[in-house]
Parts: C-alpha cells; structure tokens; sequence
C-alpha cells in the first residue's frame, strides 16, 4: 500500500457527535503512517468516532482533516463516499449476494479500477489473510473468522488515506490471530496513511499501535504511547486493561502514598499531592500470616474470586472497605493456600514492586 | 376537408386504409361488412374498432384519426366535435327496437313485458345513462310496469352476462343483442306500440373516396342484408 | 450497533453526475404516471364541480367504495399474509405453481373475472347452487358480491407484494426464533410480520387501491345498484355514459381522496 | 455464517396446532381466488376451443399483448426501479405525497385513466398537441399507446411494491458501501438491486400481470383496431359480445400463458 | 436456573452433517451440569456442531441425546422449537424490531410465560450482565458488547436444557469480560443442563469449562480437562493455544527425545517411541553466544518477529529448516540484545523446563 495515499499531514480530527442521548467529544491526532489504538469500556463511544470519521455520521462540532484535506468541517462535509476510508465494521456486514472475491473487490472497482486490476488485487489480498481458498465462497458459507478476514481484505484493498478497522481481529482463533496480526503489522508498517485501530484486546494495541486513545464515555481518559500507557496507567479502567492494581492517593512523606488501601511504601519520588500508585498482580504474594521480612507493604485481605489459567491463577482480593486487588500467583499455591472466596489472607507487596507518579 | 378527423384514409401514402369506429352491437355486422369491401376494393384496407358508442365518440373528440363512426342511438352525436354534428354527414344505417330476454329455459316463466311486475322475477335493467337504459324505463313507464329491479348494469354485454348466466330471470335488451347471443338468451318481442326505436347513425368524418364508399356499401341493400341479418331493423 | 442514516454532507454533494443517473430516469417514472393526471385536472371543470357531487348517488357510492375496499384489506392482511409467509417460505414446485396460479386474477380482464365469480358463486354457481338450495343465500347483487369481487380481485397484488416482502426477511431470524421456542405461528407474527412491515404496507396500499379502482369484476358479478352495489367506480362509469365532465369530476374527487388516505396513512405507518 | 434453511425434522412436526393457525387462513385465501377460476375451468367449452383458437384475431392480440406487455415491464424496470430507491430511501413530506400521487393510477379506475391519458396525449392534448404540430407525431391509437395505457396503469404496482422492497434493504449496506467509495448509481446498482432482488421479481410479475390485463384504459387511449392496438383483453372483450364461450376460451388460454410464463420466470428468477 | 431443565442424563451426541462440501463428525458427552468447551482454528466447524445440536442443520447420521430424551435419531428429529435450547449465536442476531427486553423476553414468552413473569425474568437476566438501563433500548442503539450481552441474556432466559453458546464474550472489554465471566461462571455452576461454549479465548475455556473439546477440520483432535490440555497438547494448535512449544519426538534415551529441533534433553520418562516434548515460551531464555552452564538444550536461531507486549515481549524464532520456536523474554532483552528479525541469537531450555509424554 506504500506510497499510494496522501496522508502526507496525518489525521487531525475533533469529533462531536451524538447518538440517542448518549454524545461523544474526542480529539484524534496521528501523523502519517502512524497507528492509533482506541480502547475503552462498551459502550464509550469507540465505534462512534470511527462513524464520524468515516462519514456516517453527522460531526455536530469539530473537524476532520485528512492528508492536508478537509473532509469535515463547520461549513462542508463530504459524503462517505468522496472520502478515501478504509473501513471495517465490527459485524463484519460483508454483501450477502457478493461472493468474498466480490466483497473485497467492491471497493477498487466502485472507484473505477479496472476489472483485471481488481481480480489481480483481489487474489493479493486474500492470500495475505489467508483467504485465497474461499474467494468464491458467498458470505453464508464463511465462518465467522473467515468473514471477518474477508470484510478485512475489504477494507484493505480501497487504497485508503485512512483506515479504520472496529475489532479487526475479535473472531479469530488465536493461532491466526498471530499470523493476521503479523501480517497487518507488516502492511500498516508500509503504509503512509493513518490507521484508527478499536480493539478491546491489549496484545493487539500493543503490538501494533504507535500510540493508544482510551475512551470513556465518550471522552479521551489517557492518550500515549503505549510504554507511557503500560507504565503509568491513569484511570481504573486503563490499569485493569494492562494488568496492574492501580490507586489514587496522596504524596504524604518521600516515599509513602495515602492510598484507599492505606499507606503504600514505594521505591521513592520527588513530588507532593495527588499520586497514582501502580503494582502488577504478580508483584503481590499470599501468605496464610502476616510476613515478616523485606516487603514493606501488607493488607490482610479477603478472597473474592480465584480462576485457574493453566499453571497460573489469578486472585481477586479485596480489603474490608471492598478495594480490589488482584495477584497473580501459581496453581500450586492456590492448593497450599486454599484459597478459595472467603479465604483470608496476607497480601505483600515489595516497595521495589511499586511505582508511583503524579497524577 | 374534414370534420373532426383526419382519418388515415387515402391521403396515407402506399395502399389506403378506411378507419372505422363502430358501436360494439355492430360489430359483428361491421366485421362482415369491412371484409365484403376489402374483397370489392383490392388494396384498400378497413381497420373497425369497435367500443361503447359514449368512448367512441369522445375519441373522435380528441382526435382519433377516423373516417367514420357508427354509433348507437343519437343522443351521443352531441359529445362529437361540431362539425361532425352536420347533420348532412350522417346517415341512419340501422334501426333497433327493444325486446325482453330470459334464461334460455325461462324458469321464471316470463311472457311478456307484464311478468316483469311480478316480485319472483329479478330483473336486470342497463343503466339510466345508457339508451338501452333510458329506452326501457320509457318502455315501461309507458306499459305502467314497475319491475323489480336487481341491477342496472352499465352496458349490454354485462346485462345479457346475467340473463345467460341465470343469475337474473329477466332484462331488457336490444333485439339485435338477443340475436347476438345466438340461442344463449331467449327473446320475448315488446308490442310495437309500447316499443322505441333506437337508430344507428353512421357519421363521416373526412370526405375521402374510400370511406364514402364503404358508407356506401352500408347503405346499400347489401349492407341492410347483413344489418337485418344481425338482427337490426332496415332504416 | 447501526450506522446512521442522515447523511454526514451538509452542502457539498460530490458524486452529482451519479446522481443524475438515478434521477433522470426516475423523473421520467415520474412523468409518465404525472403528466396524464395533471391533464385531467386541467381539463377538469372545476366549476361544475359543486354541483356534480351533489348528485344523489355520489355520497351512496363513496361509502359503499370506503366500506368494501376496507373490508377488502382486512380479509387480504387476515388470510393474505399468512399465505404469502408460507409460500416465502416454501420450496418446490408446488408452491412455485400454486404462487403461479395466485397471479391469475391479475392477468384475467376483469369482466372475465367477473364471469367466473358469477359461475363459481352465482344462482347456478358451482358454490352458488348449493348455497342458494341449502341456505337460500344468494351472493350476486349484494354487497357481499363487491367484496368478493374485490377480494378476488386486489388480494393477489397483495399476496404478491407481501410474499416479495418476506422472501427478503432473512432467514436466520426465523431459525433463532425456532431455537427460542417459537412456534411457527408466533415467528409468523412476532418476527415476520414486524420485519416484514415496509411490504405489508405497500401490498395494503396495492390492494386497497386496486380494490378501489375496480370495475369489470365489480359491475359483471355484483351488477350496478345505486346504494347495493354501486361503488365509485361504476358511478364514475356510469356518469361517463352521458356526462364525462361530470365523470372527470368525480374521478377527481376519488383521487384526492385515495392520495389523501393514502399518504397520510403510509406517512404515518411506515418509516 | 448462514444458518441453514432446510428444516432439521425428519418426520414429527410438533407444533402442529400453530402450523394449522398459519394454513388454515392461508388456504381461505387460495380458495377466494381458486375457485372461480376452477369453475371458469369447469365452465369452459373445452371441445370447441381449437376452432376458438383459430379465429384469425387471436394470434395478434396475443403477439400484440405480449410484445406491449414485455415492453411496459421493461420501461419499468429501466424507469421505475431507480423511482423506487429514491423513494425508498427519500425522507420528508415531498416523498410522502409523491409517493401517494404514483398510487392514483391504481385507484383511477381504468376508463378514466384512459380519458386522462387522451387529455394529455391526444392530437388536443397538452402534449400531444405540440407534438402533433412541431413533430407531426400521433399518438392514440397506436401501438405506443397501448404502451403508455399499460405503463401508465402497472407501473405503478412496480414502483409500490419495489419500493416496499428496497425499504426493507439494510441501510448499513448502503452506507458500507459508501465508504468503499461507491457512488449512488454504483451503491444502487451493485447493492440494493440484487439484495431487493425478490421484491423486484415480484414487483415485475405484478406489473407483468397487471399490464397484461389491462383493458380499460387501452380501449379509451389506444382504441380496438386488430394487429394495431386489439391486445388480448380487447380481443376477448370484442368476443364477448358475440360469443362468450370463445371469450372464455380465450381468458383461458390467457391465463394458461401467464401461469406458464410466471411460474417457469420466477421459478428461475427468485430462489 | 438451578432445578428448571431436566438434564439428568446430560448430552450424548454423534453429529455428522455437511454444509456445502465441509462435513463435522464430532462425539460430544458431557454429564449434567458439566461445561465443555469447543475450541479449534476458523473453520474448523465449532459453529456447525452447534448448529447441528439446536436442529438448525439436519444430521446426515448420528444422533442427539439430551436429558435422556432423543432430540435426533436416525428416524426422527426435533425441530428446532421443540428442543429446549439456548442459542447465542456469534453474529448476536438480535431481533432489531425489538427492545432488549423485548429480545430477552422472546423466548419466554414463546413458551407461554405469562407477562408479568416474563418482564420480572427479563429484568433480573438483563441486571445480571450489568444492562439493565439498556432495557429500553432496540439493537440499533447498542454498541456491539452491549448488544453481544443482551444477546446472552436472551439465551439464558429461556431455561434450556442445553446452552449453546457461540464466541459469547469476543465483544467485551476486558473488565466487562472478567465480570461477565464471574457471572457466567457463577450461573453455570448453579446450572444442571449441560453447556456448549464456543470460544478463541483460553481463558474463557480454562475458566468456565470443565472439558475442553479441540476440533480440526470438523474432527475431534484433542479433548480431556483443563489441565489435561494444557500439560499435555496433542497437536500444534492446541499447543498454540494454551501457549507452549510443542514437537513431536521419539525417544530415544530415557532422557532424550530427537525432534525436528535436534535431541531434546528432558527430565527423564519411562517409555519409548513416538513422544510429545513440551515446554514454556518463558522457559526459554536467549544468549547472544552459545551459553555455558546448566541449561542441557541450546539451539542456534533466527528471530522471525518480536511482539512487545509492554514488560514483556514475545519473540519468535526459527531454526535453519524453519521449525519455530517462541520465547518470552523481558522487553530489556530485547534492547539488550538488539532482538529483530534477523537476528541470530542462542535459545537455551533447561532439562528441568521440558515436559515430555508419550503420543
Ligand atoms: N439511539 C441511541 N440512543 C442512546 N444511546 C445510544 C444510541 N445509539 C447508541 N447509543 C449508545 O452510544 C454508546 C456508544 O456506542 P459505540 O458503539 O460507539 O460504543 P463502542 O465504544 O464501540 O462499544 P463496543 O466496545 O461495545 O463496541 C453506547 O453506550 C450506546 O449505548
Ligand atoms: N456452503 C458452504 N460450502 C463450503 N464450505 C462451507 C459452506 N458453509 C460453510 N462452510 C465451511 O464450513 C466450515 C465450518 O464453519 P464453522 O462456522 O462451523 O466454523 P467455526 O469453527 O465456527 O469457525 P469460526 O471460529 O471462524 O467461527 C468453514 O470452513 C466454512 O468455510
Ligand atoms: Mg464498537
Ligand atoms: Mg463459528
């Protein structure tokens, strides 16, 4: 796809718009070739945003501009289909009558390529999924992870200055999954367009996205890349998507945060007042007593709930107010332990584990 | 040169065509009558299209490209275009007079205009707006019958239907419609005296040759031979 | 989750030329069912008009038209659906013949369809006879009549339109429905019908409008009797005989009255 | 993934009695249109039929019938479908009285809609008469007006039955399609074509059907002149006058046409 | 739903269909109240099976048995109404004329429940998952996990005796997943009819299931309980899944297995011939030279890609005759070690890290 759009300025939208009751104001910026993750609870306006952006649905305030271009603004909008979007729907909705050779074609030829093009690109794009046995399959006969690679393919083969896949990867097996991801890091790699990417699973955004937008309610919580992100998560929602026990508290002394779960003994920082304190579950160890020795940071806390992954569990604990915390220990000490809901435990967590920056 | 129409007549280039417009009762006799001419005048054409006498002749108002038309009875001639109501374009080609039909097996037992009185004898009549309908109101008005009417259907085809159907015991046609209906209808003649007449008038449109002539051969002895045949009276 | 349908473009349309080739055919649609109703309303004589409806017989006829076309609908939505469901649903040749077969009474000249009322349900009627001898019922020259003839008439438009209609609702809703619980019954009118709802009311619209344009069968099965069975048409019919101004103007009346019920019934009923 | 359509029952059908509520009022309504056309069968004078069919009228009124008839759907395909779509999709009051207006065809009943067709198209029509005198072009009485009569009084069946059809069409595609870049005629043509497919085979055999028996309008517009403008009802209506059991013969071939015709087309066609 | 449904004898099933020219013969058993989940690549014929069981696909032979009665035999089949299932289906196919709770309540309702009950069950599926306030709502003002919750609400309403759920939370946000996941776990354990779940998500399977069924090909590959499975992979895709390295060997020392890979050195067994070996991408630890000391198994690779995944970062590797190894590594080896594709790099496995069992 190298070297065919113009996103030679990127993305730079501000999108206001509503459905029903429920609105979104979301500022997106991208330079070209860069690729954007959007994250956020159901229901928080990802989806949304890809409409506005696509043209299906009317900007109330904002802009969009595109490579340069205007798509969106106060005076002008142009209709979905004067806009070069690559654009793939969360329910894939591939044409019921239009076989997947004919789906994924359906883009390039609307816009004028000739027929031998189109079967050429056609047949490259099916194969790059994976797909190119089922080219003449209609979408009835599809699984659903075989049509949510063709309604892919679909989206890929419009030459778009802009793509904006809703859940690409949702329904496939995870063995594919790895090879599809693989394969669209390699093409949005090549590509000077600017790719809006929702996703739900963190492996997706973090593999293939520059930067990360997370939503709520339809407004931006955190933006960053994803180091940033991963390290200083900033709301509940973004801790538990990256897999770390998140506080907000209170800078009282050079190395102690004033947390819901009391006062946590960090590694140290140089500032005063609002703080975030963040530790992953596999920092916090179960103890049947309360331990002594090197952690500095205990609470005696109740089992919630515990599921088994293999020879992993993850524990969800909370203390007597209700804060949850998470650990993540070995089967084998789920049995030591016996941990099961209502067990109470020892929890510690090493000040070393801890991180903690200004909120 | 012409009267309301243009006609299709002798001024088409190649071959002649005469266009005719017939009432629909005639068109069996008009049928026979285009076909006697086209074999009398090789190379000449009739086109008759036949239709109720009020259509045809809001045709001929719009400007149907016709020769001439027959119509039946004389009350339509006033929705013509006002030259063709020139009295000197038309003739009287035919004649009809009403005619009571029933069932072929008569179940009603109706044998005559008095039976129509009678409240076990449904009776369908044509219309007010139609002169069959106008016609036998006058008809019986004037024998003091008052009928027990069911319908009154708006021409003769959908009056005669029900007679030959059973759905009704009685009607008041025209005879020629009863001959028509070739043996499916029986006839029961009306007393002269109590009977109207109803004439045939065929009207020319354009002044060309061919339709003159084929007026001609409907006015001639000939054609009343054919007319009576379908069971209109001679003029 | 739906796309939205208002459009995002607030001013500038840019595919204009591919627009045009939608709309210029579709003008010509337009023209071709317009341009002969304009005539006729330019032609009509407006000043008359006043008095022609206050003939004695308009009023009769407009009720008698409003009572039998409606009862029409009804009889076509009650018995209608359920068929045209079934034959969208069926497969086979059975039910292509018999869909074959429905479409009949379109084909048939009306006057034609009125003979064949008139043999199945007339005095001597393959139904009539017994009817009349058994229950001393006779159908022809009541309203009764008009409705049959109606049915017999419109009912197939419908049947056809509606059966298209449910052709298109996708399957999967009625094997979910199934897996539910749902009776065939209960998918019929839970989930067919709803879905089906934008067809249902064209197939109404069709129907009801066919019914009341509806002359051949009317006035050769049920006759012409002021009161009985003397729908508007057959007045309008009748009226041309020896008056068409007066025709026209009442044709006039029956149009803006059908445009009227009809849309503001489809405004308000679909979308 | 497409749930299959063919039912998993090898033999019980449980829900009998809700099946029954479906087939009960489904076969009312086939009967309200079987019979008269089985006791127009019964009735028929099946002997002379070969000496019926031999009259020299027939054969061009059937050619003429068919050559118009095929000519009105095609116009309505060509003219009507693109009408449709932009009604389907049109929002607005403007939509819903145009919508409304494109009805009263059906409504009209035929004869007067053959007087307004003369009104416009006559030799003193509003457009007729600039025709007649800038081009020298006459209309009534050709086979053109055999056309427009049917176009006039079926497409509109067309256009109501196809829009109900293109409503039911999932707008997402429309949208999808948009952002693929497809212009409205693309959208159009590719997408809400072959998904309102069923609709429009259904809306074509109404129109079909309709123009096929069309009969009022043709004779007021087109007149009765055989191998011009005698369509097959015209020819029956003329044999009806003098010899119903040939008119009957003939309605029954008609019909056996169009069975014959429909059921092979859309047996092909749909599915 | 504890008590309602009559699955006392739980499923026996032998389904072998086709659809198109892709036929499924799959045995499926699971006792009341147990949780079998069907994993198993695109196309492999998951969403067949379950199509089969709710009668949506005739069996070409086979049978279904559920609580003891027979919904397909060889002679005789239940229509679809008549079995008393519980569908979600992938693509949610809610009934878009209706409002959630008019979706919800379709199945009870069709089964004759009263209204009041009905509106009271409605109310209580729909809280559950945490939608209540979207009672009102139709599909078309739902975002896609919202509507895949409803959806799951409409097949738990209708008290089956058997739960068919196809991919039921591949929508959701990962904390509306853990909590759905809790919920689900909590309703199914109350539950005695037997459960189907469909799923790409290990963590779905391992959580929920009590048996995991792996399909190929509309074949049965692999089936046993979770940790069966996941110690124990029996083909390259279930390894995949449950994220190990898996080769298939023969033994020819009591310690070593020759695989592809070259003589893996193992624990020590006590068997000979075909042999699985078996071991964590996190055992595996990279070394720009070939190392020294305990780890007995050392290879030469070539890194194919390196995904980062935050903290950690998942790099895949493939010897000369491209035989892929995965290892998980700290994402400061990979700067550490200059780790992108291309690179050659040493892979060490300890004995100790190396499961081995007999195929
Ligand atoms: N007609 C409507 N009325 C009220 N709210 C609506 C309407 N349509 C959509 N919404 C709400 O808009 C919100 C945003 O939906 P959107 O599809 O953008 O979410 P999303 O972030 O994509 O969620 P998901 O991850 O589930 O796909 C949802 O909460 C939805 O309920
Ligand atoms: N009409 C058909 N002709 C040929 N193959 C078909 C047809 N319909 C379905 N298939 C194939 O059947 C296979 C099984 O599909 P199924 O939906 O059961 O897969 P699945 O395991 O559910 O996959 P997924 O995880 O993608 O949902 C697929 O490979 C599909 O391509
Ligand atoms: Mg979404
Ligand atoms: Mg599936």
């Amino acid at each position: 796809m190298a070297g065919t759009s113009g996103g030679r300025e990127g993305l730079d939208a501000h999108v206001v718009a509503t459905r029903g009751t429920f609105g979104v104001d979301v500022t997106v910026r991208a330079a070209p070739g860069e690729v954007l993750a959007v994250l956020g609870p159901n229901g928080s306006g990802k989806t949304t945003v890809l409409h506005a952006l696509a043209g299906l649905l009317p900007l109330e305030e904002g802009h969009v501009h595109v490579g340069g271009r205007t798509w969106a603004g106060p005076q002008h909008a142009l209709d979905p289909a004067s806009r070069r979007t690559g654009l793939l729907l969360a329910d894939h909705l591939l044409f019921p009558h239009l076989t997947a050779a004919g789906n994924v074609g359906f883009g390039p030829r609307a816009r004028g390529m000739p027929g031998t093009a189109v079967a050429e690109r056609v047949t490259t794009e099916l194969a790059a999924l994976g797909i190119a046995d089922l080219a003449d399959r209609r979408p009835g006969g599809l699984s659903h992870g075989q049509a949510q690679r063709v309604a892919l393919a679909r989206a890929l083969a419009t030459d778009p200055h802009l793509l904006l896949l809703d859940e690409p990867l949702a329904a496939l097996d995870p063995a594919t999954r790895t090879d599809v991801r693989a394969t669209l890091a390699h093409r949005l790699a090549a590509y000077d367009g600017v790719t809006v990417l929702v996703t739900h699973d963190p492996l997706d955004a973090l593999t293939l996205a520059d930067r990360l937008v997370f939503l709520e309610s339809g407004r931006v919580v955190q933006e960053g890349t994803p180091s940033e992100v991963v390290d200083r998560p900033r709301s509940r929602y973004v801790a538990q998507v990256v897999g770390l026990n998140l506080y907000a508290g209170n800078a009282t002394a050079v190395d102690t945060v004033l947390t819901a779960l009391g006062p946590v003994v960090t590694p140290g920082f140089a500032h005063v007042g609002a703080t975030w304190v963040a530790f992953a579950p596999s920092a916090v160890s179960l103890f049947p007593e309360r331990p002594e020795g090197s952690p500095r940071n205990t609470w005696p806390l109740t089992v919630a709930a515990v599921e088994l992954l293999g020879r992993l569990a993850r524990v969800r604990l909370v203390d007597g107010a209700g804060h949850p915390v998470v650990a993540e220990v070995t089967a084998a000490s789920v049995t030591a332990l016996r941990l099961h809901p209502g067990t109470t435990v020892w929890a510690a967590v090493k000040a070393s584990e801890v991180t903690a920056y200004p909120a | 040169s012409s009267a309301g129409g243009t006609g299709g007549g002798t001024s088409a280039a190649g071959g002649s065509t005469v266009t005719v417009l017939a009432a629909a009762s005639l068109s069996e006799a008009f049928s026979d009558l285009a076909g006697r001419f086209e074999s009398e005048h090789p190379g000449v054409r009739v086109r008759v299209s036949f239709g109720s006498s009020s259509k045809l002749a809001q045709q001929v108002a719009q400007g149907a490209p016709a020769d001439l038309v027959a119509l039946a009875g004389t009350t339509v001639l006033a929705q013509l275009p006002e030259e063709a109501q020139d009295p000197a374009r038309r003739t009287i080609v035919a004649r009809n007079v009403l005619e009571v039909a029933t069932p072929p097996d008569d179940a009603a037992g109706v044998s005559g205009l008095a039976d129509l009185a009678r409240p076990d004898v449904a009776v369908v009549l044509c219309v007010e707006t139609a002169p069959c309908g106008s016609a036998a109101d006058e008809v019986l008005g004037r024998a003091g019958v008052t009928p027990n009417v069911v319908s009154r259907e708006v021409d003769v085809r959908s009056t005669l239907a029900k007679i030959a159907l059973g759905e009704a015991d009685a009607a008041i046609v025209y005879h020629s419609d009863v001959v028509t209906a070739k043996g499916r209808v029986r006839g029961v003649p009306i007393p002269a005296a109590l009977n109207t007449t109803l004439d045939y008038p065929l009207v020319r449109l354009t002044d060309d040759v061919h339709p003159a002539a084929f007026a001609a051969l409907v006015s001639s002895p000939a054609g009343e031979a054919v007319l009576v045949d379908a069971g209109f009276l001679a003029p | 989750m739906s796309i939205d349908s208002r459009p995002a473009s607030a001013g500038v349309a840019s595919p204009l030329r591919s627009r045009t080739s939608l709309i210029v055919p579709a003008a010509v649609g337009v023209a071709l069912v317009v341009v002969p109703l304009t005539a006729l309303l330019l032609r009509a004589d407006w000043a008359a008009l006043p008095q022609h409806l206050a003939a004695p017989t308009v009023w009769p006829a407009v009720r008698l038209s409003l009572v039998t076309t409606t009862t029409t609908v009804l009889i076509s939505l009650l018995v209608g659906t359920p068929l045209a469901w079934l034959l969208a649903r069926a497969t086979g040749r059975a039910a292509t013949w018999l869909r074959a077969v429905l479409t009949v009474p379109l084909v048939l000249p009306p006057v034609v369809g009125g003979v064949a009322l008139l043999l199945a349900y007339g005095r001597n009627g393959v139904v009539g006879a017994p009817l009349d001898e058994i229950l001393g019922v006779t159908i022809p020259f009541t309203p009764v009549a008009v409705v049959l003839a109606e049915v017999f008439v419109a009912m197939p438009f419908y049947v056809v339109a509606v059966e298209g209609a449910m052709r298109q609702v996708d399957r999967r809703y009625d094997a979910l429905a199934a897996t539910l619980g749902a009776s065939p019954w209960h998918t019929f009118a839970r989930v067919a019908v709803p879905l089906a709802t934008p067809g249902i009311a064209a197939g109404a619209a069709l129907a009801w409008a066919r019914a009341l344009g509806e002359f051949g069968a009317t006035i050769t099965f049920a006759g012409n009797f002021v009161g009985t069975t003397q729908t508007a048409p057959l007045a309008v019919y009748t009226a041309l005989e020896q008056d068409p101004e007066a025709a026209i103007a009442l044709s006039v009346v029956m149009l803006t009255v059908s445009v009227v019920v009809l849309g503001a019934l489809r405004g308000r009923w679909v979308r």
